[in-house]
């Protein structure tokens, strides 16, 4: 095991891009308030102190201006990060994201390479409402040319941040606004964590649950209370969702014969669809019950805390879920 | 503007004892520019607002209690609770609502323009925005369009000079937003946005202006925000202290009162009368608010689809 | 039978618009050479000169701005119809679509109404490329709130749009601009065509295959062909894909026990996905076959003919998918 | 200009005997924003550029076999006929694309503009747009973002009075672009650009600003599509025909010819050398795209994630 420390979410994404850019000089930063204040989140504490204003530099409210120079810059051999901050407010710079980041590689026939990476926060935390509390990864992953990715710990968001920066291709990166100050172990040395390798974050045989960011901690603490019930759950994060990891959610719902997709997006036309109808197919002779899918309500974000908790996939629902699942 | 300023303190103090969900945007030291551009609005009229909204929900008429209730997250209030701070809507006065999406405001305050324009009633929108949205795209196309149709609809920069934590001079070259309007072939006036006569004033002209079908105008008011941008942020870290005590004397309530004073208005004791009053409208807001029950997680799926 | 003239379907379209616009004056028209050009593909033609400037106006080149004054008026008593001409386009709107008008009735607590409806045209016609093909329909079902209404013939699209602006909520109209000339059967008098209704356009009972817009013609002509095999198809186009009428595929799947979904747009993360995990999971006993998609290849649009056709569906590609489905 | 007029004719010739896929916009007529602004520009300078972008490809060093092969969609063209007219991109020469998203090159150039300030290396964007880029948000986003940040830029409008049958003055109250650059505090000029000398001229002074850290300029070229907007529109019937007439003296290959003849800086058959010269080389690149094979059906998953 090689050495490792107990720092926040937010610290280790701030290593990841302190690291890379001291390491290459052609990575640049840019965001809201990613400057001298280091960032809403604390996601970039530090770094304008060490690199400057040259290099990490605080943006107007111009998402799409943002984004588009996000992808004029790294198509003029610069590796840029823009922060969105709230994912909610890429909204503003999808014709940037898909028409141009996207889409450039394949129409120019591969001369062109566009190194860019999106970086945002999803997700509810506290009331954060319908406007600041979205999770439509699944727009991202919709579209050709784009990689997903969605980090559930800060040994992750570490590593895999380092891939997506060294990523020849444009990354959305998005974290979840709930974690940030969060802590968790995270190795010492140097390394980066490969796209499309899922993380088996628990073994069990009776049921898998795939489940992305936040919802991996809920899936694991259903599963631990499941175990008392007797009840073995096997716990997969793909990490990324593109590319998609395939093979090790099969291979699980192979041997257990069950599967859950926890999400905390809507279902509907979702992730959670397009694995249910990945392992439906591929893993149809293994199935013992029909996949099983627990996403958000299909509603906006209540702000009301009652409603917001009501909206979205618990643990409770969660136990509730497998439990049913393990008797049908 | 005694109402927004105590029924914001009263928020604030509600915040800090930690029962209230979401973060909140505070408007105090900016009542002025609600207050003087809202004097001219009927309930008939429109208004388009920020996450700083509080203040302009009040002053275009949506009822204290009910706005109380809602940022509380109450059922009780006027969206039951669904939308908090930066989500009140209240068709009853015309309130397109506060936003939580920066600048999104202002083409939907030249639609609500477009629609009274096509009814040809006479009535305005009125669209409240900070100087952040100023360099988002909203702003330009929003406006363009406003113009272009020589819609009814005036347009409210509150310059409180930041951003979060974003000084306005270094996200643009151009920090006189009034002169923007040129850009658009429409009016721009800039003034002091603390004086509440001076907003009066000149938005009275405005909003004459597009009630007559003369087209849209921009006003950037000079204000500021002494406190942080939300509640949480101690507001200092990134500002002078010598240019937050300078803007607190200019607070927009003193200057009036004082103003008053001198002109022989009013007497300090009436002051002090409508102050208790308020202060009575205020405290039976946050008693309703917190009366109110919890609201009925039943209810979550209602009002996806019309 | 009521009396039907044939007529082509943008026609068809200009005719429910013009009914719509006559009965109701709240109506009014906005878009890029929607005005006195009487649009790109015609798809206004003699509006503007029958309403004038005042309903039908030209717009400059401002999605977004576009959106926002739609939602704006509809919150102000209007009934707006927003046309963005090419779907590609309405990336640059997504923020005023998503966060403003599919969200306010929900946030408002009901006290709001927003009945705009947006239209805009997708999919390839003859090498339209990267920019102005696309199909992203499914993002807007992933959002709560919108409506998704996919029309495939010159009656339903009459039919249909007179739903859609009669809607109390935001609906997104997307026609096919490959049809837009076709002609078809279009009854003579004033009908609507109610949102969830799916169409059962063929019967049969070996195989069932779901299809929307372009892909139900395409459909049609393979179930034709395999006929002549023996092979009988039953072709469902859904219409609206929100509301979504499950029921009627299910029905037709617990008939046929196969299913073959082709979707125009990519499969990662689409409607292609969600139907087939609704069948997987609600039809699990009655399916003799995993739930197939045919779906365009994960790729960008390339302009090259050869490259294009290689990455849509095609009738050969539905006939050969048929064949395999059946044999399995 | 002689061979992008000429280019663009073969184009438009082998288009209408229907063996080329998709839709076209030829920038004939415009030739001379390309060229005078281009000249001035080295391989390694970035250029955006926009749906009608065949004479920014060619004046920015595609090669002219590769762009024709390219817009006939065969696999020899520059991005292997995956792209077409409105995707035309070369690295090797700084060409960051013809698009068919209006305005999106803005803040693209912005962004090549800042990676080259990064480096320091004294390199500039250019980014060509027309009129109707003017009131879409990416022109607001892009050119506040090169002016906040100082970068080595030039906006070039090519305002040619429509926007496909849109005239400019029907969508906005200014219709002066140079005016606009006000709104974001960089100067702006507006000059005849069908008057190649004038466009050199000012270009190479906004080109040298940049060069030198001075921050980016707007120049608003007046110019004009005397064709229809793409090949297929006879673009007669929205706008008068006195002004197609008049704009067709303006003729900026025409007006350069006369002007260099009248000053005895070239001879009347050295022009026509010039001609034929370019005739050769073009029915050269046609030949090329024309007996280029067709596109292997096997590559059309290639080059989706880098
Ligand atoms: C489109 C968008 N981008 C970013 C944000 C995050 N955000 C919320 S408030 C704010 C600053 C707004 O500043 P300003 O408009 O000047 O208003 P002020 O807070 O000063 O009243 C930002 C960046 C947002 N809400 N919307
Ligand atoms: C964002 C966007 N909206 C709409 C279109 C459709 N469209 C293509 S070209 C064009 C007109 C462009 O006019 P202008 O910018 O003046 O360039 P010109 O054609 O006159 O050279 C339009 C509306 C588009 N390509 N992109
Ligand atoms: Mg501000
Ligand atoms: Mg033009």
């Amino acid at each position: 095991m090689p050495e490792e420390r107990n720092i926040q979410y937010v610290e280790a994404s701030v290593e990841a891009l302190q690291e890379e850019m001291r390491r290459d000089s052609s990575i640049f930063y840019i965001g809201q308030g990613i400057g001298q204040r280091g960032g809403n989140f604390k996601q970039s504490k530090g770094l304008w102190e060490e690199f400057g204003d040259r290099r990490v530099r605080d943006m107007p409210i111009s998402e799409l201006g943002q984004v588009g120079m996000g992808v004029g810059a790294a198509m003029a051999g610069a590796r840029p990060v823009v922060d969105i901050v709230f994912l909610d407010m890429i909204m503003e710079a999808m014709g940037q994201i898909v028409e141009q980041a996207a889409t450039i590689h394949y129409t120019s026939n591969g001369k062109f390479k566009v190194p860019l990476v999106v970086r945002a926060a999803m997700g509810s935390a506290r009331c954060t409402g319908p406007h600041h509390s979205r999770c439509f990864y699944s727009w991202f992953a919709h579209i050709p040319g784009l990689k997903v990715v969605l980090p559930s710990s800060a040994a992750d968001v570490k590593g895999l941040m380092k891939t997506a920066i060294r990523d020849d291709g444009p990354v959305i990166f998005i974290e979840h606004k709930f974690f940030y100050n969060k802590k968790g172990p995270v190795p010492t040395g140097e390394y980066a964590i490969p796209f499309g390798v899922a993380n088996v974050c628990r073994k069990g045989k009776d049921v898998t649950i795939l489940a992305m960011s936040l919802m991996v901690w809920h899936a694991l603490e259903a599963a631990e209370r499941l175990q008392k019930e007797g009840i073995s759950v096997e716990v997969i994060d793909p990490r990324t969702i593109v590319p998609f990891d395939e093979q090790t959610l099969l291979e699980s719902v192979r041997k257990t014969g069950r599967l859950l997709i926890v999400d905390e997006a809507q279902q509907f036309c979702g992730f959670s669809a397009e694995a249910a109808a990945v392992v439906s197919s591929k893993a149809f002779d293994s199935l013992d019950a029909p996949v099983s899918r627990l996403g958000a309500l299909h509603t906006p974000h209540p702000f009301n805390p009652v409603l917001e908790a009501a909206m979205l996939p618990s643990v409770d629902g969660i136990v509730a879920e497998v439990r049913r699942l393990v008797a049908s | 503007m005694q109402r927004m300023r105590q029924f914001e303190l009263r928020i604030q103090q509600t915040y800090r004892s930690g029962v209230m969900p979401g973060f909140i945007h505070l408007y105090v030291g900016e009542e002025a520019v609600a207050a003087g551009v809202c004097a001219h609005l009927s309930r008939e009229d429109y208004v388009t607002s920020t996450h700083r909204g509080h203040g302009h929900a009040l002053a275009k008429g949506v009822p204290v209690k009910e706005a109380f209730a809602e940022i509380w997250g109450k059922p009780t209030g006027v969206n039951g609770g669904r939308g908090g701070s930066m989500h009140i809507y209240d068709p009853s006065c015309g309130f397109l609502g506060t936003n939580g999406i920066v600048a999104a405001g202002i083409p939907i305050a030249s639609g609500a323009a477009m629609a009274a324009s096509l009814r040809g009633d006479g009535h305005v929108a009125v669209s409240f925005f900070g100087d952040g949205a100023v360099n988002n795209c909203a702003f330009h196309e929003g406006i363009n369009l406003a113009a272009a149709l020589m819609l009814p609809v005036v347009f409210v920069c509150e310059n409180n000079l930041y951003a979060t934590e974003t000084p306005f001079h270094r996200v643009t070259r151009n920090t006189n937003v009034a002169s923007r309007a040129a850009a658009y072939g429409i009016p721009g006036i800039g003034i002091d946005g603390n004086d509440v006569l001076e907003v009066h004033r000149v938005a009275g002209e405005a909003i004459a202006r597009a009630r007559a079908g003369e087209g849209p105008t921009l006003i950037e008011c000079a204000t500021y925000r002494p406190l942080g941008h939300f509640e949480g942020d101690p507001g200092t870290g990134y500002r002078p202290k010598e240019e937050i005590a300078e803007w607190k004397l200019r607070d927009p309530i003193d200057r009036l009162a004082l103003a008053a004073m001198q002109a022989g208005l009013v007497a300090e004791a009436e002051l002090r009368d409508i102050e208790r009053q308020v202060e009575r409208e205020i405290e039976e807001a946050y008693e309703f608010a917190r009366l109110s029950p919890e609201a009925d997680a039943a209810t979550v799926t209602d009002f996806v689809y019309a």
